[in-house]
């Protein structure tokens, strides 16, 4: 068993065992277990970092194992430097959420816990699978256990929120599962994904390609104008699940478009990016103007993620090695900070059971160490420099003024807006004077929430300080990708 | 003359014969109110006869036998295979719950059953119009019996009423269809009609005519639209324990005719019976989707979405051959047994759920008595949930790659149309999505409407937890069971 | 005007189709009205017979007075029925109710266009003579279950149930009974049949009677002959028309020439019954004896001979027996009749099977 | 005129359709819908009757036998429901078959 | 196919017929025809009709009804076997001896069911 597997597995494995032992009167064992669980295949993904050799494009700990052997199917992974960190976060994420959870959860603890172990195998496994319909596989299993989260542990409207997450995202994948076959068909039956990228493709089945593609990755990032569904989950889903669903699950989408629509449709993806780069943008100022009327917290920090994803695809679509890694280094980024922001919003609501930003107000005299936290956390959100937020959206920038200096421009301008829906939200919660009988009832953060946000806090700011680790380990795979992008494959 | 009557080629068949007739005669002494006795020696006959399906399957010989009035082949004795254990599986179930509705006053469950399940074998083994006919028959009039079996039920001697009417008519299509062809070719042997139509020397139109009844006889049998009238109302009011009897193996025995008669038979004929299933299994996508949404009956929803589920059958049936090119026929075939028979083992567990969740007296059939059911019992609720997630083709329940081996059969075998087409098979299912969502939300995510914990006997519990399992092991390994398929359909097309 | 008409019934006379269609017609129903009237006759006077017969049997006169030694007796009974009034229930069913008598008439008819009254005499000679007899015998439960149920009226109804189920259980005792005579004679053609019971050992040398069939399937001759009373609803299994219970049976309601027709029907039944049994076990038209004595005899007359000694039996037997039970009786065709008959049907097929065969 | 086998299958035509259209246009009595089932059989053996002599084949007649036989079931069943129905809803009305609806 | 044979039973049939109506028709113009609704009544023994005469009636002879159709066509099915006996041999008769027995479980089902029991 390789060590991707062992990634996948080890989470997937305990959240089984956690689904069929635990009841609700072990409530305490189950958490042991459970963290043990997070723990444990957290460090399992550590070796790749180690392991991971500089310098190649080539895919890495390769596994290959038939598995469909009538549809060549083959159980195929590898990471490279564009997986590598998301597989890490994933896991890391997963360790916080176990924390986050803890006293919060009490109905159907191991249900909870198991779901989120299960999610978090099946996230890296979306991340290393080299196969497409393994790939499919992974990418659609997701949907389960994050539609029972939220369905189960949400919040008041949460039916609504889990029937609009799973349809919005089926919808898109569906289609992208037609083409997965429409290329297995053309590829004369085969799933591989470095088949497809070498696969010469007329223009129109390009095209076509590339907007099945879009559909299922566009959804799941989301891009603008099929963003609503986002919001809405935010608001309704648990702490712990916007956290991965922020922190991860939008990153499947972001990644689907480097493994899928730019190397095997990589025309398409030329004749579109205008299109795809006017979406990004789109996204990026006018969501972020919406995040700035917004009066619910949670709310807000999920339009400020629609705003950070279109960062991300703007940095694809703009064909430079800087806007590709800067896009990548936001992936990994925007997993720390917005998993840190909903965790905070978290820790206010599980006190005062409102994530309005009106019933609060000097939320810093009762809970001045958690304010520490938050306001880090705040400025990260908005780019400030020293902070994992900062790297990435600035060689977004720069890569998109190289490209078009107005392109440049209006993204740098988001910073603006970021910066003010994030800043004003701290200034009417945190700060001031107390503003109710609730905040003054607010007790300061628990050890528990304490080592939780720490380890977040660790992450951010040595994102923000050091970021060479990250970029290093990206560089070659984003040459070699953008090369291969800039080769036509039409027939 | 007869010249050669290979008994071997019915052994199965035989020792199912004789032991549903001692099983019927053994009953008659029977005391006890659950009909142990009686139980205990269907299962073990079932068993004997699955174990000897299997080994034939196994063993990949293709024999004829009665003067090629029947054939064994291992497409049929896995199909046998499978229908056996559904049955079994079945009375497994439905043994509690048709002791707390008076059906067990007589062992006619467990006769009918395996009457029932000789006629699917003879159904599957038939190689003749003639043999197929009356396999037919002794499912169909066994399958009546049972649906009227709790006597005292308005809706279900409603239900056999409808069932019975519209199953004759389809029976009066298909012999009509039968005549047509019979008449036009001048044989019942399945193998001769073939080598006739080939001949090409028979007036097109007369075989098409014969043809446009087979097919809606068959799709009555399968129930897709239009001719899926009685599925919801049959479904719904037969006892949950019968349904599960019609909706699991007959299906299987349901595909293997449409193999024998239109595939072995008609073959070059295929152009023109795919046009009609395409058109068939777009209706029955549409409607049974569609209809399945407005549905608050738990039964009768399931019972449109075996509407749409039959649609994509027919959609990897129609696949198979593309301007005569019979070079994608056994890709898409197996494509089509693969889901019919992940098909009936999801449909054995989510009925099975449904029949525990149904306590004496109480029908657990509207979607709302499911409410809650997490809380009641996890284990249940999550093999129901597994069956939901299968049946809405999500991965990795075994559901998806039946979807996928019938999508991946239709996009290879045509052009532009049968891409399209694939689209608005999954857009449907999307629609199929929302609905058996729907069942899961009120799972786990409504307060229960009792408190009480679920109890059921051992042998219950066993074998739905086994079954839960297996379609999520299928789901991650489901390599070896299209093998099977796909070995079997390339060995009947070989021969 | 005259000569027309003359010229035109010259032209149709002349024309082919009709000597082509015509006169084999006219020929036929001559031929059809011939054995009719002779059925009719036997008929009448086996009321008669009748009931001179249980006169004796009881001590007591019986008809006498109209003609000598009563022989007049049938025609004035069919005289007064005639001019009775035909009554009909107002809520009977018109149509049907008086479609009763005829269906229950016209199979009792029509039935003896098949029988074989000698070697070559026989209206019909189809192969399927047997097949037809079965088919036109079991529409005789029509005319039962149309008349008792378009009487609407409860005795009639109840009659009509209890007539019809038992007919029909004694039919398929007597099906199996068929099936056994088919068997050993391999042929549905009751000419066939006759003509192979005058093979065999016996046969050979001269004792004709005992190579009949009613020797070898003599079970099957019982069961038959019983049924044949079943069939026909006589003493002892009348219980639908049982006096004491619910009177008439499905004849309640009628009267007159109405009345008159289930009657005839059900004489009429007694002989064809009679005449079945003596083709398919005694022998038809064959002299008992192969010799010279008896030789010279036409066979219609020994057929005649033998149908009239069963015709006796029957009436013997409603002199000496009780009525059974309705339960009994149903015991008696489904519980005894058929397994029996069922039995036997195995025992004559393996007798078949092995070297003893003696119908070869 | 000599009787064709165009003549036969007209027959068997007429009946079918007549059978069909009893089926789909009664809704009084079940008692009729079960006859016009029974129609449909007799058309379709008139069918294979009518097939079997003029191809000169047997196998077609032995098919009516075999048909004859399951109609014979298949009509005991019908009946045997319809005797529960009526005991059920003291209606054999087609129109009353309505407790199943959605 | 010859069908000469059958133009008498054609006429017979169609003479039966006339043998039942003709003497009806008769007795409607040589008898009486003075109704009264004590006459037009039906019988009752001299009582009043009461109630429905379609009544319910003993579901047992709807079973003999049944039983009757199914175990007609099973001799349907010997009639020919029992003319071919003497062609078709021992296979012949095994096959149905087979089907015989067939026949046998069932009956011996319905005789233990209670089917056959007229108490």
């Amino acid at each position: 068993m390789g060590l991707l597997s062992l990634a996948i597995w080890t989470p997937i494995i305990f959240g089984v065992v956690l689904l069929a032992l635990g009841r609700d009167d072990q409530a305490r064992t189950v958490r042991w277990v459970a963290l043990v669980g997070a723990i444990v295949s957290f460090l399992v993904t550590l070796p790749l970092y180690a392991g991971f050799k500089l310098g190649t494009a080539a895919m890495q700990f390769v596994e290959k194992a038939p598995w469909i052997e009538r549809f060549n199917v083959n159980y195929h992974m590898g990471v490279d430097g564009i997986s590598l960190w998301l597989v890490i976060l994933t896991a890391f994420i997963n360790v916080v959420v176990v924390i986050a959870g803890w006293e919060v959860i009490t109905r159907r603890v191991n249900q909870y816990m198991g779901a989120f172990l299960i999610l978090s195998g099946l996230q890296i496994g979306v991340f290393c699978a080299l196969d497409g319909m393994l790939f499919y596989v992974f990418f659609e299993a997701t949907l389960v256990p994050m539609y029972l989260i939220i369905g189960i542990w949400g919040g008041p409207n949460k039916i609504y929120a889990a029937f609009k997450f799973f349809l919005y995202t089926l919808l898109g994948s569906l289609l992208m599962l037609v083409a997965l076959i429409f290329l297995y068909t053309k590829s004369g039956g085969s799933f591989d994904l470095a088949t497809w990228h070498q696969l010469p493709l007329a223009g129109t089945a390009q095209t076509l390609l590339f907007f099945a593609f879009l559909a299922a990755f566009a959804v799941k990032v989301p891009m603008w104008p099929v963003h609503t569904w986002l919001p809405d989950v935010h608001v309704e889903a648990p702490t712990g699940g916007s956290a991965v669903l922020a922190a991860v699950m939008l990153k499947l989408g972001a990644y689907g478009f480097l493994r899928f629509s730019l190397p095997i449709a990589p025309d398409a993806a030329h004749e579109w990016s205008g299109l795809m780069i006017a979406l990004s943008l789109i996204a990026v100022v006018y969501v972020g103007l919406v995040a700035l009327v917004q009066t619910d917290m949670k709310k807000l920090v999920a339009y400020a993620s629609v705003a950070h994803m279109g960062f991300v695809t703007l940095g694809f679509f703009i064909f430079n090695d800087l806007g590709l890694s800067g896009a990548l280094v936001q992936m990994v980024s925007h997993g720390f900070v917005s998993a840190a922001m909903f965790l905070s919003i978290g820790v206010l609501y599980d006190r005062a059971h409102s994530r309005e930003i009106a019933s609060y107000g000097g939320v810093v005299n009762t809970m001045p160490k958690f304010t520490a936290f938050a306001l880090l956390f705040a400025m990260a959100n908005c780019g400030l420099p020293g902070t994992a937020g900062f790297v990435g959206e600035w060689m977004v920038i720069i890569g998109a003024v190289k490209a078009n200096f107005w392109l440049g421009f209006a993204a740098a301008s988001s910073l603006v807006f970021g910066a003010a829906y994030t800043l004003w939200m701290v200034k009417r919660v945190y700060l001031g004077p107390v503003a109710n009988d609730h905040v003054k009832a607010l007790k300061d953060i628990n050890a528990r929430e304490f080592l939780m946000l720490s380890l977040l806090a660790i992450a951010v700011l040595y994102m923000g300080l050091y970021p060479k680790p990250f970029t290093d380990v990206m560089d070659t795979s984003v040459a070699e990708l953008l090369k291969h992008v800039a080769l036509s494959k039409l027939i | 003359m007869i010249d050669k009557l290979s008994w071997i080629s019915v052994y199965p068949e035989i020792v199912l014969l004789i032991m549903a007739c001692v099983i019927a005669l053994a009953d008659l002494g029977v005391k006890s109110p659950r009909r142990t006795q009686t139980y205990l020696l269907s299962l073990l006959t079932l068993a004997i006869v699955a174990a000897l399906q299997a080994s034939y399957a196994v063993g990949g010989v293709t024999v004829y036998g009665f003067g090629n009035m029947v054939v064994s082949d291992p497409m049929g004795n896995w199909l046998k295979c499978f229908a056996t254990i559904a049955v079994m599986v079945t009375l497994v179930y439905g043994r509690p719950y048709a002791a707390d509705r008076d059906m067990l006053r007589g062992g006619e469950m467990f006769s009918l059953s395996l009457f029932g399940l000789l006629g699917i074998f003879v159904m599957i083994s038939g190689n003749n119009f003639l043999v197929i006919y009356l396999g037919l028959e002794l499912l169909t009039l066994s399958s009546y019996a049972l649906v009227a079996l709790r006597r005292d039920n308005a809706t279900a001697t409603e239900a056999a009423m409808k069932y019975f009417v519209l199953g004759a008519l389809a029976s009066g299509f298909l012999l009509y269809g039968l005549s047509m062809m019979y008449g036009a070719t001048g044989s019942l042997d399945v193998n001769a009609v073939f080598r006739a139509i080939n001949s090409g020397q028979i007036k097109h139109q007369v075989l098409v005519f014969g043809l446009v009844f087979v097919v809606s006889g068959l799709a009555f049998k399968l129930g897709v639209v239009p001719f899926h009238m009685w599925i919801p109302d049959v479904y719904q009011g037969s006892p949950t324990a019968v349904t599960l009897l019609i909706a699991g193996a007959p299906k299987l025995a349901a595909f293997a005719i449409c193999i024998r008669l239109l595939v072995e038979g008609m073959l070059p004929l295929a152009i023109d019976w795919q046009q009609m299933l395409m058109v068939l299994s777009v209706g029955s996508l549409l409607i049974g989707n569609l209809a399945a949404i407005a549905q608050t009956n738990l039964k009768r929803m399931l019972a449109f979405s075996t509407i749409s589920h039959m649609g994509f059958v027919l959609l990897g049936l129609m696949s198979g051959v593309v301007n005569g090119d019979v070079h994608y026929a056994a890709n898409a075939y197996s494509s089509s047994m693969f889901y019919v028979i992940t098909y009936v083992l999801t449909t054995l567990a989510s009925f099975g759920v449904i029949l525990l969740l149904a306590r004496d007296g109480f029908e657990s059939e509207e979607i709302s008595d499911m409410a809650g059911l997490n809380e009641r019992s996890p284990l249940y609720a999550g093999v129901m949930a597994v069956c939901l997630f299968s049946l809405a083709g999500i991965p990795p329940m075994v559901g998806f790659y039946a979807k996928l081996a019938v999508l991946q059969a239709l996009v290879a075998s045509g052009g532009v149309f049968h891409i399209g087409l694939a689209v608005f098979a999954v857009m449907m299912s999307l629609i199929g999505a929302f609905y058996y969502l729907r069942v899961i939300k009120v799972m786990y995510f409504d307060k229960p409407l009792t408190a009480g914990t679920m109890s059921a006997p051992f042998d219950v519990r066993a074998v739905l937890s086994l079954n839960g399992a297996l379609l999520l092991v299928l789901g991650l390994l489901p390599g070896g069971l299209m093998a099977l398929c796909a070995n079997a359909v390339v060995q009947m097309l070989g021969t | 005007m005259i000569d027309t008409i003359f010229a035109l019934g010259e032209g149709l006379l002349a024309a082919p189709w009709w000597s082509a269609i015509g006169w084999p017609v006219v020929w036929a129903l001559i031929k059809v009205t011939l054995v009719l009237m002779i059925v009719m006759g036997a008929v009448t006077y086996t009321t008669l017979w009748e009931r001179r017969l249980l006169a004796w049997a009881q001590i007591r006169m019986g008809p006498n007075r109209v003609g000598p030694w009563g022989l007049l007796q049938p025609i004035a009974d069919a005289m007064k029925l005639m001019t009775k009034e035909v009554l009909r229930p107002a809520a009977a069913e018109k149509f049907l109710f008086y479609l009763g008598p005829v269906m229950t008439v016209m199979p009792a008819m029509a039935a003896w266009a098949v029988i074989p009254f000698g070697p070559d005499i026989a209206l019909a000679n189809i192969n399927a003579g047997l097949l037809f007899l079965m088919a036109i015998t079991s529409m005789e439960v029509y005319g039962v279950i149309i008349s008792g149920w378009s009487s609407n009226s409860k005795y009639p109804f109840l009659g009509a149930l209890r007539a019809s189920s038992q007919m029909v259980s004694y039919e398929i005792a007597m099906g199996f009974c068929l099936v056994v005579v088919l068997m050993v004679s391999a042929s549905l053609n009751l000419t066939d049949i006759v003509a192979g019971q005058n093979k065999g050992y016996f046969a050979q040398i001269g004792l004709n009677f005992l190579s009949w069939n009613w020797l070898p399937l003599l079970p099957i001759f019982l069961i038959y002959f019983i049924s044949g009373l079943a069939e026909t609803n006589r003493l002892p299994f009348d219980v639908i028309e049982g006096e004491s219970e619910i009177v008439a049976g499905h004849m309640v309601e009628y009267s007159g020439m109405s009345w008159a027709m289930f009657q005839m029907a059900e004489y009429a039944n007694i002989w064809l019954v009679s005449v079945l049994t003596t083709i398919m076990f005694l022998g038809g038209w064959l002299s008992p004896i192969d010799s010279v004595m008896f030789n010279w005899i036409p066979g219609w007359i020994w057929l005649g001979l033998k149908s009239f000694c069963v015709v006796t039996m029957f009436i013997w037997v409603r002199v000496s027996f009780p009525r059974f039970r309705y339960d009994q009786i149903m015991r008696l065709g489904w519980k005894i009749f058929i397994p029996v008959s069922l039995i036997w049907l195995v025992v004559v097929g393996g007798w078949m099977q092995t070297p003893w065969n003696i119908w070869k | 005129m000599t009787l064709t086998l165009g003549h036969f299958l007209s027959l068997g035509a007429m009946l079918f359709a007549l059978s069909v259209i009893g089926i789909f246009l009664n809704r009084k009595n079940l008692i009729v819908l079960l006859m016009a089932i029974e129609l449909m059989l007799l058309a379709v053996n008139t069918n294979f009757v009518a097939f079997s002599y003029y191809l000169g084949d047997m196998h077609g007649q032995i098919f009516v036998f075999f048909i004859l036989t399951v109609a014979a079931a298949e009509s005991a069943i019908g009946l045997a429901i319809l005797v529960l129905l009526f005991r059920n809803k003291s209606s054999i009305n087609v129109d009353e078959l309505n407790t199943l609806k959605g | 196919m010859s069908l000469d044979q059958y133009l008498p039973i054609f006429l017979f049939i169609l003479v039966g017929i006339g043998v039942g109506v003709a003497p009806q028709v008769l007795g409607y113009i040589l008898g009486p025809n003075l109704p009264d609704s004590a006459k037009n009544s039906p019988y009752e023994c001299g009582f009043e009709a009461f109630g429905d005469a379609r009544m319910k009636f003993d579901v047992r002879y709807y079973l003999v009804a049944i039983l009757f159709i199914l175990f007609d066509l099973e001799i349907a099915f010997l009639f020919p076997w029992a003319v071919a006996l003497k062609d078709i041999g021992a296979l012949g008769f095994w096959s149905v001896m087979v089907f015989l027995t067939i026949l046998v479980v069932g009956f011996i089902y319905e005789w233990k069911k209670g089917a056959l029991d007229w108490e």
